[in-house]
């Protein structure tokens, strides 16, 4: 009996029956939101920091101590965005869509132990619900891609839910496989029969059941469906504001909800020693997190044929196979003893050794050798970076030291050595340099130099024609303007600059530069 | 009022009754399939509402049949419209009378 | 020991089995193993059928008892499978496995880089196969198996080069004429069964001899089987299939339409020999047309010109001879001038006697044709000649057969045709001077073959260069040319009940003498003709003009069959009718229903309008008014 | 507990009918799926009130999650928007089946003398189900075999209708 079943008991007995119902519903629905958002908030801010670190970068770190009111300027901001609704949308669905989405996730928490007796609901075919109710999800999407009017959200919409609809399968057979063992469909019974924690029985089973979850939420390498570079943001494209966050929040609460899940059937649950059950299960979940994330600054994203081929003919029959041997396990060792432990691991090592050689995904075969050790290599490779420094840097405090020989925007002019001959005026393919001079008593005097650096090419060559070394390229980067007027830089500007040339094409100038530190920090170096 | 057999099996005849107009009197093919599935879904109601007040499981078994067999019905339906649509441009049941004669 | 005589003729069969399952699909890239196959199979039968033979002659009575198996049952009546063995059973499995065997060896040079080299095996195989049972069945039903299977052989072989229209023309001609004579041996097997409810020869036997069947039945009954025999073994008036038949390679026709298949007939009257000589009329008839069909084919083969036709001709003159044989003693018994079972058998004993020699002799006279051919590439005698220097084991061999035909004392064909002489002497005058004449007639045109062929000087094309065939074709020729000389020495007639004759004691009788005189004769006048040339050719032909035209022209046989028969009387008349009943009353028919049905669905339609919602209201107002009726009636 | 039923069945049964009718009523098809979702999803509930806990969840999964997203999916291949869904000629016809339809059932129940057993049953059906579903003597294995061979069947030939050659 779970707690929420514990609380009508106990109004019941001062209440009338309907509110008896209704009232710990909605307390339990504001008690699980204000907690999901507290653990999406932190999951947010993890995950940008430690996509940072894993990428050799910083991440944010400014919006209060160690950047950890990031998320809640991240919301404030979100919140308060101009809502957008397409003229050629369905107003309605758009409004409806991102609660659609986002109901589901927070739904599946009602039958999540976080302790022996903490469940909201402890209902006997807790993980089929849970199945179920995510399978709802996709019908936000559509609804979200469907209202919005836009080619790329439709698009993005079709493409989500085929993905989702093709993981589905998978996860739920790798399910069966623990369900075996378990011998019910109650999440409660589930962590209570893991005296050997599943990860270990079903080691083929976790992994089917870790990919496919990753597709579920579409994080990389399946985030298909907001891949830039070819549907714009996908089905969210059109949404802003309130909406917007909500999609954003619906997604953080669906990795929760999976890395929970993840826990409880794979890594024995809220079980632990000497830390209290609760907190037992919050480790194991943002243990779980933490590699998606890494997962997620790893690897690359798969195409879209290549992402339907690798859940039909690589995780779909391994999780029928590894179905097929678990049950074979439960006939000849119902016990399942510990020994099983080692010939479960050998079955998956050689079961996904043999069947990624077996099957071709958009005409190539894929081989474990290549792939897999790529993919080990390349986590391993991030891990590393875990430990070390960032090669970024706190950009207004710390500057880079760009290349000695650095094409910076804004040339360096130097007065004194200008002649007034012209050339670089007639060397520019552009012409741009606008330069008007006048005789004066040792030669000629510069009266008008413009430069319009809204056209300029950076292509050196007026320094290159310059015969008196009287201008430069500068190492300068940070010039940016609204205006383009602003960017016609006029004699006057020039003499005000500060001086900091670069040393393309004046060679001598090379050996007093400092090193550059952009990918080279100096410790390594030196 | 308590609710008895009879009001899960009005709803039934209702729900039924609905997807009977619907799946007779639409024209698109797709909202065709949507009402056969409504009277399915009436159909099971009933198959439950007899278990529930017989006592007795075989209703729910053959529940889970008729959703099985709705799922099969509605992929080779669903299929059968798309392949339509690609060679006809068209889903509309009153112009998809080819084979008449 | 049945299953030793079941494997007999099982052998070859199985070889057919495999040579057209096995090798020719997947082996085709060797067909020297269907060679290989073929030879293995049909030298274990001969050995098989030796074995069986001196257990025969062991056998008291030489019948060894054989059980026989249960076939099927229809309603009352069952029908039994068997073997007999008896002498003349065994009799004809030594002719056909030792043809048969030295055939095949023959063939293989013959047919070396034949395209169809297993299926030529394969067919032969089949063939002997179906021979061996063919001579084996106890039983009517059982024998017209066979008898149809050697027949369908028969057509495939004659058609080996379907490529050719004339071997497929006379693949045709020999299945059809065949199968009018098999129409009436089938109705005669119906009718015999309807009238005794048996299909047992035996059995058929013993009730026509105590005389349970007799009179007008017996004779159209034996008549009808007759038929069959005259379909099969050329005689008078359905022979025109055999001379076409020579379009078949010619280790076919050694084998099939000279030693073996054709004497089917033969051994078919022999086999039904006491029911058949139950009827005077019946028996009479075979006498006849036996004595008419040996003199009136040897016409022909005096003036033909194809090497292999002059011996089709000659092989049906000598069939005549045999069931002149036959005939004659069958006149006698039912004259009752001799005692029945002496009677009985010893009609068989000089049928088969002259059967058993002219297999060998008629076989190797085709091996010459084909040795001879093999050299020149024709058959037509005037383009050959001069062979006996380029190729004297041909020539050697080719001689030896022929004066065995011709019937030289001490020569295989001498014993034989000596018996049917003297038997006929006995109880048919007539046909005895028929038979004389044949003689000399034989001689005539065996030795203007001869001598057209081998003597003189070469005729052909210059391009030819005459080469004796190669050893694997002369040694069965030798072979058979032995086989030729001692065959009439053995004492197959006393073995199958006949008279013994001495070596020398036959040239005692002055009938001996007279038939040696007339073929002396004829060899003489053939000498004088073709090869020293006293007689011109040309002024005997241009004399006797008109008989010439109509022996050449084979008594327009061919024509009137044609023109008369199909064309007149089958197309023009019955055909025709049937054909008019067929447009206007059957296609009436059917064209009324159909019209019908096209009409009524043409209204009926209207109801299919192919739209779905108007099935679909249809079958619910349906079931509304199924609950109404209930509601209302129920 | 039993008000509470009464409540619950007649919230469902409302929105289970208003959508329902919307579904036939509204010519914007994926309007109209959208309120077949909220149809399917009542009669999950209705389930639920009707203590087949395991079928309710089936037919979240099967219908929600499965049948519906195709049917949205089959909306969007074929891309008869703009048209809608119109009636057809049959519709006056079809109104009057549906309603003697309707008419003929609810007089059947009515009039019929139903042995109802009123108390509650066992709750987890999922176990009883399964007992059902495959125990050796009484049991739907080879019904299940065949809906499994059907559903096989269903995939292959859907995959051969929809392929583009």
């Amino acid at each position: 009996m779970g707690v929420l079943e514990q609380f009508q008991h106990w109004l019941l007995g001062y209440w009338p029956s309907w509110a008896a119902y209704l009232v710990p519903a909605i307390v339990a629905f504001l008690v699980l939101s204000s907690f999901i958002l507290l653990v999406v908030m932190a999951f947010i801010y993890i995950e940008r920091r430690g996509v940072g670190r894993f990428q050799v970068r910083l991440g944010p770190n400014r919006a209060g101590p160690l950047g950890i009111l990031q998320p809640v300027a991240d919301a404030i901001k979100v919140l308060v965005k101009e809502d957008i609704i397409p003229s050629r949308g369905d107003r309605r669905i758009h409004w409806l869509a991102p609660i659609i989405a986002f109901m589901p996730a927070l739904a599946i928490f009602a039958v999540i132990p976080f302790g022996p007796r903490a469940i909201f609901t402890d209902i006997n075919i807790g993980i089929l619900y849970i199945i179920a109710i995510s399978s709802l999800g996709v019908i936000g999407v559509f609804m979200a891609g469907w209202a919005s009017g836009n080619k790329y959200s439709l698009v993005s919409a079709l493409r989500t839910v085929a993905q989702l609809i093709s993981y589905e399968i998978p996860l739920m057979l790798s399910i069966a496989g623990v369900l075996i063992i378990s011998g019910s469909l109650s999440m409660v019974s589930i962590v209570e029969a893991q005296s050997i924690p599943f990860i270990l029985l079903q080691p083929l089973g976790f992994l089917i059941f870790f990919v496919a979850a990753t597709a579920e939420l579409n994080r990389t390498p399946f985030d298909l469906l907001e891949a830039e570079s070819e549907i714009v943001a996908g089905y969210h494209t059109e949404y802003s504001g309130m909406k917007f966050s909500l999609f954003y929040l619906a997604e953080y609460t669906h990795a929760f909800a999976i890395s929970a899940i993840v826990a409880t059937l794979f890594l024995s649950g809220w079980k632990g020693p000497f830390l209290p059950p609760a907190l037992w299960l919050m480790i194991k979940v943002f243990l779980v997190f933490i590699v998606l994330f890494w997962a997620r600054s790893t690897l690359p994203r798969l195409r879209v044929d290549q992402l339907m081929g690798f859940a039909w003919k690589g995780l779909f029959p391994l999780a029928l196979l590894n179905l097929f041997i678990t049950a074979a396990e439960a006939i000849i060792w119902p016990g399942f003893p510990w020994q099983l432990l080692i010939l479960n691991l050998l079955i998956a090592a050689l079961l996904i050794v043999l069947w990624s050689g077996l099957f071709r995904v958009a005409g190539e075969r894929v081989s474990f050798h290549r792939y897999g050790r790529g993919i080990a290599k390349g986590m391993a490779l991030t891990f590393r970076h875990l430990f070390r420094r960032p090669i970024t840097v706190q950009y207004p405090e710390q500057r880079l030291t760009p290349a000695p020989r650095f094409r910076g925007n804004l040339l360096v002019w130097d007065e004194e050595r200008c002649n007034g001959c012209r050339a670089c005026a007639r060397a520019c393919p552009v012409s741009i340099i606008d330069i008007e001079t006048k005789k004066g008593d040792k030669g000629l005097i510069v009266e008008t130099l413009e430069i319009d650096f809204g056209r300029c090419l950076f292509c050196g060559l007026c320094v290159e024609a310059c015969p008196v070394a009287a201008l430069f390229m500068s190492r300068d980067y940070e010039q940016a303007s609204y205006f383009r007027e602003s960017l016609v830089v006029k004699k006057e500007q020039f003499i005000a600059a500060e001086k900091r040339p670069s040393a393309y094409a004046y060679p001598d100038l090379e050996a007093e530069m400092p090193p550059q530190t952009l990918l080279a920090p100096p410790k390594e170096k030196g | 009022m308590a609710v008895g057999l009879e009001h899960f099996l009005i709803l039934s005849a209702v729900l039924f009754s609905i997807g009977l107009y619907g799946a007779l009197a639409k024209r698109n093919a797709v909202v065709i399939l949507m009402c056969i599935e409504i009277m399915l879904n009436a159909v099971n109601i009933a198959m439950v509402a007899f278990s529930r007040y017989g006592h007795l499981l075989t209703g729910q078994v053959f529940a889970i049949f008729i959703m099985v067999v709705a799922a099969a019905e509605v992929v080779v339906g669903l299929a059968l419209v798309i392949a339509i649509y690609r060679s006809r441009e068209t889903v509309d049941v009153e112009r998809i009378d080819l084979m008449k004669w | 020991m049945p299953e030793v005589a079941l494997a007999i003729f099982l052998l070859p069969i199985f070889s057919f089995v495999v040579i057209s399952l096995i090798i020719r699909p997947f082996l085709n890239k060797r067909p020297q193993l269907s060679w290989y196959v073929t030879i293995a199979s049909i030298g274990a039968s001969l050995i098989l059928s030796l074995w069986m033979l001196v257990e025969v002659i062991k056998a008291p009575g030489h019948v060894l008892p054989m059980p026989d198996y249960q076939w099927l049952v229809i309603g009352d009546t069952s029908i039994h499978l068997g073997v007999m063995a008896d002498s003349l059973a065994a009799v004809m499995l030594i002719v056909v496995t030792v043809v048969s065997l030295v055939v095949q060896i023959y063939s293989r040079g013959y047919m070396h880089g034949d395209p169809g080299y297993c299926r030529y095996f394969a067919f032969m195989s089949l063939f002997t196969g179906s021979m061996l049972g063919l001579v084996l069945a106890d039983n009517l039903l059982f024998l017209f198996v066979f008898w149809e299977l050697v027949g369908l052989c028969s057509y495939l072989l004659i058609g080996f080069w379907f490529h050719r229209p004339e071997a497929a023309r006379a693949a045709t001609k020999a299945f059809i004429v065949t199968r009018i004579g098999d129409f009436g041996f089938l109705a005669a097997i119906l009718f015999l069964y309807a009238k005794t409810g048996t299909f047992d020869i035996g059995e058929l036997q013993h009730l026509a001899l105590v005389g349970a069947i007799g009179g007008t039945a017996l004779t159209w009954a034996a008549i009808g089987i007759f038929s069959g025999a005259v379909g099969k073994s050329a005689q008078f008036p359905l022979h025109t299939w055999l001379p076409d038949a020579m379009e078949g390679p010619t280790p076919v026709s050694a084998l099939i339409h000279a030693a073996t298949m054709v004497a089917a007939g033969v051994f078919l009257v022999a086999r039904l020999f006491p029911m058949i000589a139950s009827s005077y009329e019946a028996i009479m008839t075979v006498a006849i047309i036996g004595g008419f069909t040996a003199i009136f084919a040897a016409t022909m083969g005096m003036v033909m010109n194809d090497f292999k036709r002059i011996l089709a001709y000659s092989t049906i003159s000598q069939l005549g001879y045999m069931m002149l044989g036959l005939g004659v003693v069958g006149v006698g018994v039912a004259r009752g001038a001799v005692a029945l079972e002496v009677g009985l058998a010893l009609g068989v004993a000089v049928g088969i006697f002259h059967l058993f020699n002219h297999a060998f002799f008629k076989a190797l006279l085709f091996f010459g044709a084909g040795s001879a051919s093999h050299a020149t590439g024709t058959f037509d005698i005037r383009e050959m000649g001069g062979l006996r220097k380029a190729m004297p084991w041909t020539f050697a061999t080719f001689l030896i057969g022929s004066l065995s035909i011709v019937g030289i004392w001490p020569l295989a064909g001498f014993w034989g045709k000596e018996q049917i002489l003297s038997q006929a002497w006995h109880y048919a005058p007539i046909l005895f001077y028929l038979a004389m004449i044949t003689v000399f007639m034989t001689a005539f045109y065996m030795f203007r073959l001869l001598f057209l062929a081998f003597g003189g000087e070469y005729r052909g094309g210059a391009h030819v260069s005459l080469r004796e065939s190669p050893a694997v074709m002369i040694v069965p020729m030798v072979l058979l040319a032995i086989l030729s000389v001692v065959s009439g020495w053995l004492p197959i007639s006393e073995f199958l009940g006949g008279e013994s004759h001495s070596f020398f004691g036959a040239l005692a009788s002055p009938m001996a003498w007279a038939s040696l005189l007339l073929a002396a004769l004829g060899i003489l006048l053939a000498y004088a003709i073709y090869s020293k040339k006293w007689i011109s050719a040309e002024s005997m032909r241009r004399r006797f003009a008109p008989l010439y035209t109509i022996v050449s022209r084979k008594y327009w046989f061919d024509e009137l069959y044609e023109n008369v028969f199909v064309v007149r009387i089958l197309v023009d008349g019955i055909f025709a009718l049937f054909h008019w009943f067929d447009d206007h009353i059957v296609d009436g028919m059917v064209n009324g229903i159909a019209g019908g049905t096209i009409a009524a669905g043409r209204e009926i339609r209207r109801l299919q309008t192919g739209q779905l919602q108007a099935y679909g209201l249809a079958i619910f107002i349906g079931i509304l008014a199924i609950i109404a009726f209930f509601m209302i009636f129920g | 507990m039993e008000t509470g039923i009464a409540i619950s069945f007649w919230i469902l049964a409302a929105v289970m009918v208003a959508s329902a009718l919307a579904v036939v009523w509204l010519r914007d098809i994926f309007r109209a799926a959208l309120f077949l979702v909220l149809c399917f999803f009542s009669v999950a509930g209705v389930f639920v009130i009707l203590g087949a806990d395991f079928l309710a969840a089936a037919q979240v999964l099967i219908y929600v999650g499965a049948i519906a997203v195709l049917i949205i999916f089959a909306i969007m291949l074929t891309r008869e928007t703009q048209r809608g869904s119109p009636s057809g000629r049959f519709r006056f016809i079809a109104f009057l089946v549906g309603l003697l339809f309707l008419v003929t059932v609810t007089l059947v129940v009515v009039s019929t003398d139903w042995h109802a057993i009123t108390e509650i049953p066992a709750e987890p059906t999922t176990s009883s189900l399964a007992q059902a579903l495959f125990s050796g003597e009484s049991g739907f294995v080879l019904p299940f075999e065949i809906a499994a061979v059907l559903l096989l069947a269903a995939i292959i030939g859907a995959i051969v209708l929809v392929r583009e050659r």
